[in-house]
């Protein structure tokens, strides 16, 4: 049916259209499933805080670090000065940067858990998104508690030049620590999650889920493409293709997520371990 | 001494950005080199005589035996690793990025742009190093780390990511070179290191200048405007604590002397081995671990002094077109 | 004890082998079984009725969650493995490998014959057994490892060999049961444990009775022949010492009543798991060593210099049923 | 030329045809130069005895388990009995088994070394090969020595059935054991190495030497292309190709064989090795 004519019917403020299925769905019905399409189950992106009230028990959350915000190390400026894009992202998601780092439970397990969002300039890495990740894994390693790091980002941030980049080996050095001292690192990545993101700690989760569909890629598909001047294949850097590759553990709905990892956590968890065991 | 201190300028000059005394003919201190424009040194990092790995190891070592493959896929020749001898410090590991001299060669070496298996390679040369205690020297020149198909779906980063991890917590001392084009993530995962050096015209960038170009100023000819943004330059890395310090090169840059260009990396790597191999390796761990600690600038003011921008209705934001 | 001793039989039977007590109904005396051709437990083994892995897991475990992926190629689905929960024992890591009930499936899973990348994934999944604590179980069906092109080009030896090295020196318990078709090194790659059980008419062998027909008899039509001759059969699996424990099966064989079967399974896995559990580690180790390096027949002839029986680890006796 | 006739004029006991390049060879002379052809480099099996020579310090071989002789625990016999196949393998070859292990120098590195016999029963890997290979290991471990395992052989040995399979283990087992002390295991893989040899010890040396168009192979090249039912690419399971696919560190020849191997020994020997590295 002719959707162009639908959707005037559709005030948009109130409605959205499944980009799989066509379907119309009430915005209000669809956030309360998640942002999940309600008739063929594809996962639209889902916001940082939303994902930390479906993945952790009620009102178990506790924020750290919420006021750490980003310098101008590079005095850079495109179009518009570094400075000045932050505070539109500041002032467009509500956020201080892009990635929310806090203390939680999941299934009673207490947990640390950091969630990037990617409304915040693309969920791009820089100084802050580092030192927060890297805070949140020497937290587990002090607490002796899981880390759960859920990944939405382009890549490491441009504006803060080698020093975003110097943040995949800051927050792998302390993701060794806690791979040393055997505790839990469980990595989700949700869609897109690309670049130096996914090349460092979203790709090295003792486990790894990701969400369907999602776009999981090391360079851009653009770029992919223009290398080999052909078309890609089918499903290219799709979770469900990655996961065939053999990158991911599981492919994880939306509505199973949390009692998902919860499996997980309870198994790993150190009282499920048998202490006569250890050397 | 951290980042921050030294941008605000509150580090004592002859100490340069504050990780090496000015030892072995290095430069510490910015301030003291003669300067060029980021863009002279995008072009000298790449200028195609410049000395690349295999002549450096050739000039560096008495000795040198290559050993191929990651014992999983395929031996990628992208990236060249083995076991070397060091006049005075004996036997080391040395792993590299090699492009070609020839079209030849760099069609045979994929320009320098390593695979997924030559990165599980250099892992697996990491892991030598470190089993029979011998220090790992890395070489750095890869315009970054090879972005086709084939390159995704056998995990190009997976392997990227392993091998940084690898190295942060690698136990023997480790001395990474910026020799030419230090290529993002590419060039990191054969770039962490006790003590990170670069030639005086060497650029380490996030992402190429091209490339940077292109998406923010939405047009390639613009890289050298990208260029001076990124600060990519040797100079701007030793003030960012990037880069520790900066062998000189010849005036005319590396390609005019490569002999008198490898003399100053030779010595360079010889007293900053003796001096990580006098670390006990404990020690050696911690300083690792705390000198990628305290790389990056955030300000963190007391709570509620920052503007907090009044939140939409959430299901604004989420619903924005994928 | 070892195996010079069992074979000539200097053992007291109601030990069997020697390696286990008798208890959790296994049959630990080869004398007390009832007997079958070696040519009626191939076919028995191989049975296409015969409850398969997954089947098996589903019966054995409260919950399964499996986990893909070897982290470099591919994720192989003639292997499959993950984290299970075990009544009385809590969570332990499952590694098995699949045959198809159906065409499809045995196309899809190569007829369980593992690729590289399916042993690369066991390993990943042993160690994280060895990283959370938690015990290994595996359940061995198989032809025996692909022998196709592609596994050879991505070095199949590689990695079975990886694979054996790996459980011999894994630190938590294992316990590695022959379900079915024990196939050579393909199988002996997750059949490395501190106590290994089979099912009374499951065979593991050096290779398939056809193969060494054709080698030895230049015909492949004396299987049967070969199949007596390479002692291939449970029964002489457990007196050799190779396996430590039968799992008995119903009269007409697994298949006639697989839920009997799956049954006798747990109650041996359980039985087992909680003796090794209380076993400390290191002791664990050096038993697991002890018991492959008194596995195979030499005779030397010069006096005093045949190997004795060696004294039992001081928790054996503890051990004992209770 | 047609050497069918010129065979004619060589004595086939005193003279030797190239495979490769055709040249008729003087026994004696191919002899001096290890069994290599002196006009095209091809690479002729040479003798367990033989590459000892070859290798090590002059006269700095002590060889151990001399008396080491198979038993036949499955009462074996196909077209003839086991035990006869093996006194006529010892007649043949004048060894006991398939593997001679001693204690040796190479420039002046004490090493452990064990090199298999192709002669004896197609190198075959019974319980003795296992047992001598695994005592190599264990005496490297208790000298803090290197081990050195020269490969040529078919496999397990199928006379001893699932026993000579457990011999993968066992050795391994010993190996693990070297690999946790820090201690260096070289693995030399000369023409042919199949099986159960290559599908354990062999394939995982620190360092793996192979010699120029040894045949590499899991399983036979026969099974490989009859599991596809097409032929097989160029140089399949050839040193140079298992080089190519990354499963071998260096293809040398012979004739610097023994060099290259002290090159590692002397870079890995502790004395090398700054104790103000260790931990
Ligand atoms: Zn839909
Ligand atoms: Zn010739």
């Amino acid at each position: 049916m002719p959707f162009g004519r639908q959707r005037k019917e559709f005030p948009s403020q109130l409605w959205t259209q499944c980009p799989t299925c066509g379907e119309m769905l009430f915005n209000k019905q669809l956030a309360r499933n998640h942002n999940v399409c309600t008739k063929c189950d594809h996962h639209f992106r889902l916001g940082a805080r939303e994902r930390i009230e479906l993945l952790v028990d009620k009102a178990s959350f506790t924020e750290h670090d919420t006021d750490l915000v980003s310098g101008d190390p590079l005095g850079f400026a495109d179009q518009k000065p570094y400075p000045q894009r932050v505070l539109q992202s500041q002032a467009k998601s509500g956020e201080k940067d892009a990635a929310i780092c806090g203390t939680a439970h999941i299934d009673e397990n207490q947990i640390e858990l950091a969630v990037m969002d990617f409304d915040f300039m693309g969920g791009s890495m820089g100084s802050v998104v580092g030192e927060k990740l890297t805070r949140a894994a020497e937290r587990a390693l002090a607490n002796r508690t899981s880390l759960l790091i859920v990944s939405a980002s382009g890549g490491a941030r441009m504006q803060e030049g080698t020093l975003s980049l110097m943040q995949m080996a800051k927050i792998l050095g302390a993701l060794h620590r806690l791979d040393e001292a055997d505790l839990p690192y469980f990595s989700l990545i949700t869609d897109p999650t690309t670049g130096g993101v996914l090349a460092s700690f979203a790709s090295l989760g003792d486990i790894i889920f990701a969400e369907p569909n999602a776009l999981i890629g090391f360079s851009g598909a653009r770029v992919t493409s223009e290398t080999i001047g052909e078309k890609l294949p089918k499903g290219f850097q799709r979770a469900e293709f990655v996961l065939e590759h053999g990158f991911v553990d599981q492919v994880v709905s939306r509505a199973q997520l949390r009692e998902r990892i919860a499996f997980f956590l309870n198994a790993f968890r150190p009282g499920a371990r048998d202490p006569r065991w250890s050397l | 001494m951290d980042v921050v201190d030294r941008l605000l300028g509150n580090k004592k000059t002859t100490e340069g950005n504050g990780h090496l005394p000015e030892d072995a003919g290095l430069i510490t201190d910015a301030a003291l080199l003669t300067q060029r424009t980021p863009w002279q040194s995008v072009q000298l990092a790449r200028e195609l005589k410049r000395p690349h790995s295999i002549e450096v190891i050739d000039g560096l070592f008495e000795k040198f035996q290559e050993l191929h493959g990651d014992r999983g896929y395929r031996d990628d020749p992208a990236i060249v690793g083995g076991i070397a001898e060091l006049d005075g410090v004996g036997p080391v590991v040395v792993v590299t990025q090699q492009r070609g001299a020839t079209t030849e060669e760099n069609i045979e070496r994929s320009f320098g742009m390593p695979y997924p298996e030559g990165y599980r390679k250099a892992i697996r040369l990491y892991r030598m190093a470190e089993k029979f205690h011998l220090p790992l020297v890395t070489l750095v020149d890869t315009p970054g780390a090879y972005p086709g198909p084939e390159a995704e779906e056998r995990g190009q980063a997976e392997a990227i990511a392993k091998s940084i991890l690898v190295m942060t917590g690698l136990q023997t001392p480790i001395v990474a070179i910026i020799l030419g084009e230090g290529g993002s993530g590419g060039a990191l995962a054969l770039a962490v290191g006790d003590v990170v050096l670069a030639l005086q015209n060497a650029i380490y960038s996030v992402i190429s200048p091209e490339g940077a170009a292109a998406i923010l100023w939405r047009s390639a000819t613009e890289a050298e405007k990208a260029a001076n943004a990124l600060k990519l330059a040797a100079s701007d890395l030793l003030k960012l604590g990037i880069v520790d310090g900066l062998i000189p090169e010849p005036a005319g840059g590396a390609h005019t002397d490569p002999q008198a260009t490898i003399t100053a990396i030779k010595s360079a790597l010889i007293v900053q081995l003796d001096r990580l191999g006098r670390v006990p390796i404990a020690d050696l761990l911690s300083a690792r671990y705390e000198r990628y600690r305290h790389i990056g600038v955030v300000v963190e003011p007391l709570p509620g002094t920052v503007p907090v921008a009044k939140k939409q209705p959430f299901w604004r934001k989420m619903l924005r077109p994928t």
